[in-house]
């Protein structure tokens, strides 16, 4: 499988039947299509959306109804709308369950760095600061190394922060880790990735537990 | 009690130079095209704009960026404008980036009578920079002020002659807060209803938040990204 | 004319077309039994509705419409209904043109008490101190003096106040005056009353404004 | 996802003494009726209750202050309430009064994840009393605290199983906040209707603020003060 599928196909093992869900965009957002027939979870979206349903089929395109990555989509059953301030009290408030989120760089103290590169042009954060301080459980999905092979795993960001110690769980195309009290713990190896593979292309420092069942995640 | 006015060219006569304007919409979706257009004809110079995002190159806010009306915008993200770009770069304009929902919870607080508010949202990040921060129960915050803007500009579906306004669907958005922030607030929609024909229950803007309204014809909405599944299939 | 309806009187010419307007409990209520023919406003009550109509028809009283004195009320045609929260954005926001309130005392400074009788009951001050602070103008209505006699206008308020220098307008059954940077300013004597009169039965200092045109309100 | 629970009986057995609950309803209008008797048939003690009012002597939370289950009450009128009256004459109940707006805000924020923010509501006041007074503006602000509640009780006119709900007219007042500030949220309301009915443009609390959701029946909706005009003639 490439990187991006091994990601998406375990990122939607997070997801639970009745679960209200932020899936940030890009990557987070193929998620949506993974989900299992049957699992019943309202998607929310930034702009002021409960209940996003389907890309429109060809044709029924509505301007009015776009979701925080100004795609066209549809309302499932049940859907409701609302303005952007109730939108972020939800999701400052601590009522969305889960936010998926793509990253550019994690630490192993569960910093994120997904929003700005020094010296290229400022587009801005968007809802992503709101999400990782709001959101009760926050997974950060990325590949593991960038296009040189250097890790995105640092222990330390380089980048600037979208927030300090926010992260849950973070799961890459090599490996999945929790963000403990005790520190980051690598908690599964995935597609066939070995420990060696894994310690390698990790700058961070992170503790093995692989076989002591799963790390208890500190939010 | 009347606000309805016929002219989008004289109603933004009121508008000077410098003025401060919330504008309402997500992207392009739910943006005030006629108020903006009327803006750009105008001329109007060293705006300051509050709005999550800045149009496009040829679109929306992207419009007045264009023709360098704007001194200094308040956003969230302004990454779909290469003509913002370019003037950034060159020292132009001003900008000042806001995570998205503190943006909407400033545009609130202001039109709230709330002058400043707490919030955890960018403490530890390089926008906490110059903020007071401040711990409640072991999370830092960050101090937030509120917006009030000279005008505010929204868009929304149908009125009424009191400017009571319905948004439709995600459009919506930014729109009733702008509506609140505006100290004059002046609205454009699709259609202007006989009095007592929006439902009491689900009207998002209450009449008091506005000051005129105004009936847009030939919407563009232009669509940002069309995504689609085919008939049956999958996206 | 009996006290009450002189000041009821006397407070409609308040009330201009266009306005949205927050009457208190009590005698500002009847302001809007008081209101001519034709004259558009929009009645806000706190707790959530903008466009308060006549008493329903008897029979016809609805449990789910009440306003803030929790009277049975009908809605008039371009209503609106919409949460506590939304209702005192408009209060506290500047979004009410006008509010109507009866007062207990009023100081020269514009200090007004409305809300609590020390010794007695605490019953809370409802939103009367969000409207204060909020309207674009504050007028107050009472008597201008106590069943005994005594003046309700104070150099100083011996009650807990409502709110401090918050007084636009105060209108009496005896005089109207204004709150200025300079001071308290009579402006008008009511229904045959003397400046005499008013002077012996107001404990507060107030300059004679009444042939000078209309002061210059401080708000 | 199905949040429709059929007891009031069950619902209540999760709230322990000692809890705090948010309560919505404005006087005797838009109150939860059956969570109320629900809640003083189990005899839960010790309650902290957020509430803009409370009840009269024999109906809403008047019913649980009789049995002496409150000792605390956040609220901005109580004046309707003798029983309210000897409890706190003889010290057996804790009131802390707030600005109706305070509340009202102090609500939203709590669910917001606003810890805390500013209001002129009070200042100058014997309320300001031990409160943070900051100037903006040459204005003095209070500094008041967001308020989340262990549980929220409010009243919906109709439901979907998802927990979507609208409220009816004026009693939908401090529901859609309690609904935000509750760690768990329970509505009653006095119809559950089909998913997909409900407007969504049109829905005052999103599904996301509600845990479980009950119809009750036999709604006894008591009017405080029955103001009347007789047919065709003034009040």
């Amino acid at each position: 499988m490439a990187a991006r599928e091994v990601i998406v196909q375990r990122a939607v093992k997070e997801v639970q039947d009745g679960m209200n869900i932020n899936l940030g965009i890009g990557m987070p957002t193929l998620v949506a299509d993974a989900l299992p027939e049957g699992v019943d979870v309202l998607l929310q979206s930034e702009n002021g959306m409960l209940g996003i349903g389907p890309y429109p089929v060809e044709g029924t395109e509505d301007a009015d109804l776009i979701n925080a990555g100004k795609e066209t989509i549809t309302a499932a059953k049940g859907a409701s709308y609302f303005d952007s301030a109730t939108s972020f009290s939800m999701i400052r408030g601590g009522h969305i369950d889960l936010a998926i989120l793509g990253g550019m760089e994690v630490s192993e103290r569960g910093d994120l760095a997904n929003w700005m590169i020094p010296g290229k042009m400022v587009k801005g954060m968007g809802g992503a600061m709101d999400l990782v301080v709001g959101a009760k459980r926050v997974i950060v999905i990325m590949e593991h190394v960038n296009k040189h092979g250097e890790s995105k795993v640092k222990k330390t960001c380089t980048l600037p922060l979208t927030g300090q110690q926010v992260i849950s769980r973070l799961i890459t195309d090599l490996a999945v880790f929790d963000f403990t009290p005790e520190g980051m713990v690598l908690i599964e190896l995935l597609d066939g990735h070995t420990l060696e593979e894994v310690t390698e292309k990790t700058e961070a420092s992170f503790q093995n537990g692989l076989n002591k069942g799963e790390a208890k995640s500190r939010f | 009690m009347d606000k309805v006015k016929q002219s989008f060219e004289e109603i933004v006569k009121q508008i000077p130079d410098g003025a401060s304007i919330a504008v309402g919409g997500f992207g392009l979706s739910g943006i005030p095209e006629k108020l903006i257009l009327a803006l750009v004809k105008q001329g109007t110079k060293d705006l300051t704009i509050y709005s999550n995002n800045c149009g496009v190159d040829d679109w929306g806010l992207g419009l007045l960026l264009k023709e360098k009306q704007i001194k200094k915008i308040v956003a969230s993200y302004v990454g779909e404008n290469k003509t913002f770009e370019q003037q950034f770069l060159n020292g132009e304009i001003e900008v000042e980036l806001t995570p998205q929902g503190t943006l909407a919870e400033r545009l609130r607080a202001g039109g709230s009578g709330i002058p400043a508010f707490y919030t955890a949202a960018g403490a530890g990040t390089p926008i906490a920079e110059g903020k007071e921060v401040r711990n409640f129960d072991g999370t830092d915050y960050l101090l937030e002020q509120g917006i009030i803007a000279d005008f505010a500009f929204v868009k929304g579906y149908q009125a009424d002659r009191y400017g009571n306004i319905v948004y439709r669907h995600t459009a919506q958005n930014f729109n009733p807060l702008c509506a609140m922030a505006g100290k004059v607030t002046i609205a454009e929609v699709e259609e202007i209803v006989e009095l007592g024909t929006l439902a009491p229950d689900a009207i998002h803007t209450p009449a008091v938040f506005v000051q005129h309204v105004l009936k847009g014809t030939d919407y563009e909405k232009r669509i940002e990204k069309r995504t689609v599944r085919s008939k049956g299939g999958e996206a």
